[in-house]
């Protein structure tokens, strides 16, 4: 049977791909951020996950106003990076799992979760640079991938309560697969950042913290939050944090922080960064 | 409106949350931001904005903000940030040019404040 | 408050825009499926809605595989028609009401059903044939109209559990909606009826029976059955039936039945036809 | 494969459930069907079959069956109906054609049998 190691979350911050491309790693505003994944890298030398299910959210390069789904959920063989119109370099195609993948929606709609499937996707930074920042050093992505995109464009976005049903349902799939596969689920985005309006730059470290920690043991802890509660306290990007709860949902064993960062700023947003295993 | 409460977001000083009634409002604009994702478009634009605009149907308000480089101008107009980052991205504006623009502060400043966050 | 009147069920056989198109209302093959909708054309000259709820499943001309929602809702001031491949003619575009779709779309949401919002939306005979029945002499559909398209194209297709719970939730969204507007439901599709493999050509009058009669009182007892379970009774394509379950769930008062009418064949199909009365 | 159960459907004599592995089977097939919503695309099949469904990537099993109008053996090949009667449809062949040439009846008996149903 399949079974999820563990949880990695992170900001997807655009820049991030820019330094990579540049080789900013040890500039010294770059490398508290860098250094930070120094603890995922050691985790994954011994966890050695088959897939990665990428939880994040699309900034308007697959999907569009026109038709907006609330969770949709990839399954193809192979997804395509692209441009997104600010120059950040493409990165090579991700593999995916199409036998997986269709468990997994079989088991998402029997669960009464409405997703949108999709045969085709490309992916944006908030896929791609995770997975980059996970294997550095592969010139591409080592493990094959799942892509679950989560609306955070468009209000009404889904509320915490139902990302944190959600997150339990897609470990539930996964972990019902039949093949022996090890998974490692992605949350990305966050945490708290505002890119516009006359309260940009809006950070908000203490709540940031508050769910670092809640997240751990006591994830249905931020299922009280109301998305305009989020706005407000982590900004009008902040809500990215979603995808960390939703992926933090998928884990239903004992939950151990095994690493966690976090730096103020990267770009306008308070990175942050945990891995969190999942035992059985 | 009775309809009104369960539809209305909370009002948060110097935030403009993308609902229905914005995403109505810059359909337009956040369509001609998001065609930036392909390069020849984004050429498209430069050889000749006010004719790129006008393809895309937006209000003559939204075409002078985009004049203007005006960033809440547009968000006010339905613009939403995710796809304006494309549209900023042409002239190598960052989120911080923009966060910059936005307040009214130096680049610098905004950096500094981003900083200070940390403490 | 807008208020629903009742809902219009019935079947969406391609053919009958044919038999439109050529004037064939009173041949012999025809007359039985026309005359049936006299006892709606009664009801709606006293019921006189404003709006148009239509449910429905789009048979690929809006919706490929690449990209297949669950539940599309429509955002969009008009909605057009198009070639979908078999020379129907093309019918005038529809009207729809922004706002109304955003109430609707804003309590779905709340409400934890993961919908895709559509804000462009072209609308294939499954939502315009149905309308064109209703009022037959209009130029143009009189009435403002909200899609909700269902997937019944690409399994797994959300169970006729979910439908249910998705039907009330849509009730409530309607009718928390603060104008004055009466509202009809339609649930297009159905009945039984197979286009494909062997058995083509399959229908189950016994089973037909059997829903328009849960229909109107006991709609709950539908939601028992699984997908496989309906394609077994009423065929591949008689899962549409999906959709007569969604709208009639719309419907919370105590519900009447006005008018039914049933007729085997309509094309590969057996028609159905229902108008049910909601009382406060 | 122990994750088979949960996904696999029933077995229905004469029928079968477009489900995954329908779908990803007939991704190809379904999508040149698609493109015949367009009259232009139509043309373009018409013209010149064999090319149209090079293009969008058809296997040889797929490109024969498409050849000898083999309703049953498109279905086989992941084919969705709802797609396939838009290639049906070039050829003015509507669904109770479709029925006929799937149950190795004549175009009468299928329609009789149909009528029959009603009893
Ligand atoms: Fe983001
Ligand atoms: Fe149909």
């Amino acid at each position: 049977m399949a079974r999820i190691i563990g949880a990695v979350t992170t900001s997807h911050v655009p820049a991030i791909g820019n330094a990579i491309a540049r080789g900013m790693q040890e500039d010294p505003y770059w490398k508290p951020f860098f250094r930070g994944w120094d603890g995922v890298h050691d985790w994954l030398a011994t966890a050695k996950p088959d897939v990665a299910v990428v939880v994040y959210n699309d900034h308007g390069l697959q999907f569009f106003l026109d038709k907006l789904p609330t969770f949709a959920v990839g399954a193809a063989a192979e997804y395509q990076n692209a441009d997104e119109g600010w120059g950040l370099p493409t990165l090579p195609p991700y593999r995916g799992n199409p036998d997986l993948s269709w468990h997994v929606i079989e088991s998402l709609v029997a669960d009464e979760f409405d997703i949108t499937t999709c045969q085709e996707m490309v992916v944006d930074h908030a896929f791609t640079l995770p997975l980059k920042l996970m294997w550095p050093d592969a010139e591409q992505c080592p493990v094959m991938t799942l892509p679950v995109a989560v609306n955070t464009v468009q209000h009404p976005l889904p509320t915490p309560a139902r990302c944190y049903k959600f997150g339990r349902a897609l470990g539930r799939a996964v972990e019902s697969y039949g093949e022996d596969l090890k998974v490692v689920i992605l949350g990305t985005g966050g945490l708290s950042h505002q890119l516009d309006g006359q309260r940009a730059g809006f950070i908000n470290k203490a709540f940031d913290a508050m769910c670092m920690d809640k997240l751990v043991g006591e994830p249905e802890a931020l299922t009280r939050y109301s998305i305009d509660d989020l706005v407000e306290q982590a900004g009008t990007q902040g809500v990215e944090v979603i995808n960390w709860l939703t992926a933090r949902a998928a884990l239903s064993g004992t939950v151990n922080k095994v690493h966690s960062n976090y730096h103020i700023p990267i770009s306008n947003t308070a990175s942050g960064l945990m891995v969190l295993e999942n035992r059985a | 409106m009775a309809s009104r409460p369960r539809y209305a977001h909370r009002n948060i000083p110097g935030t403009t949350i993308f609902d229905g009634v914005q995403a109505q409002k810059g359909y337009a604009l956040n369509k001609m931001c998001y065609s930036f994702n392909s390069a020849e478009n984004r050429a498209a634009f430069l050889a000749d904005e006010e004719a790129y605009c006008r393809k895309f149907g937006l209000s003559e308000v939204q075409r002078k903000a985009i004049a203007a480089r005006d960033v809440l101008g547009l968000i006010a107009e339905g613009g939403n940030v995710y796809y304006l980052a494309k549209f900023a991205g042409i002239f190598n504006l960052n989120v911080q040019d923009l966060g910059a623009l936005q307040t009214g502060m130096s680049v610098e400043a905004f950096r500094q404040k981003l900083v200070e966050a940390a403490r």
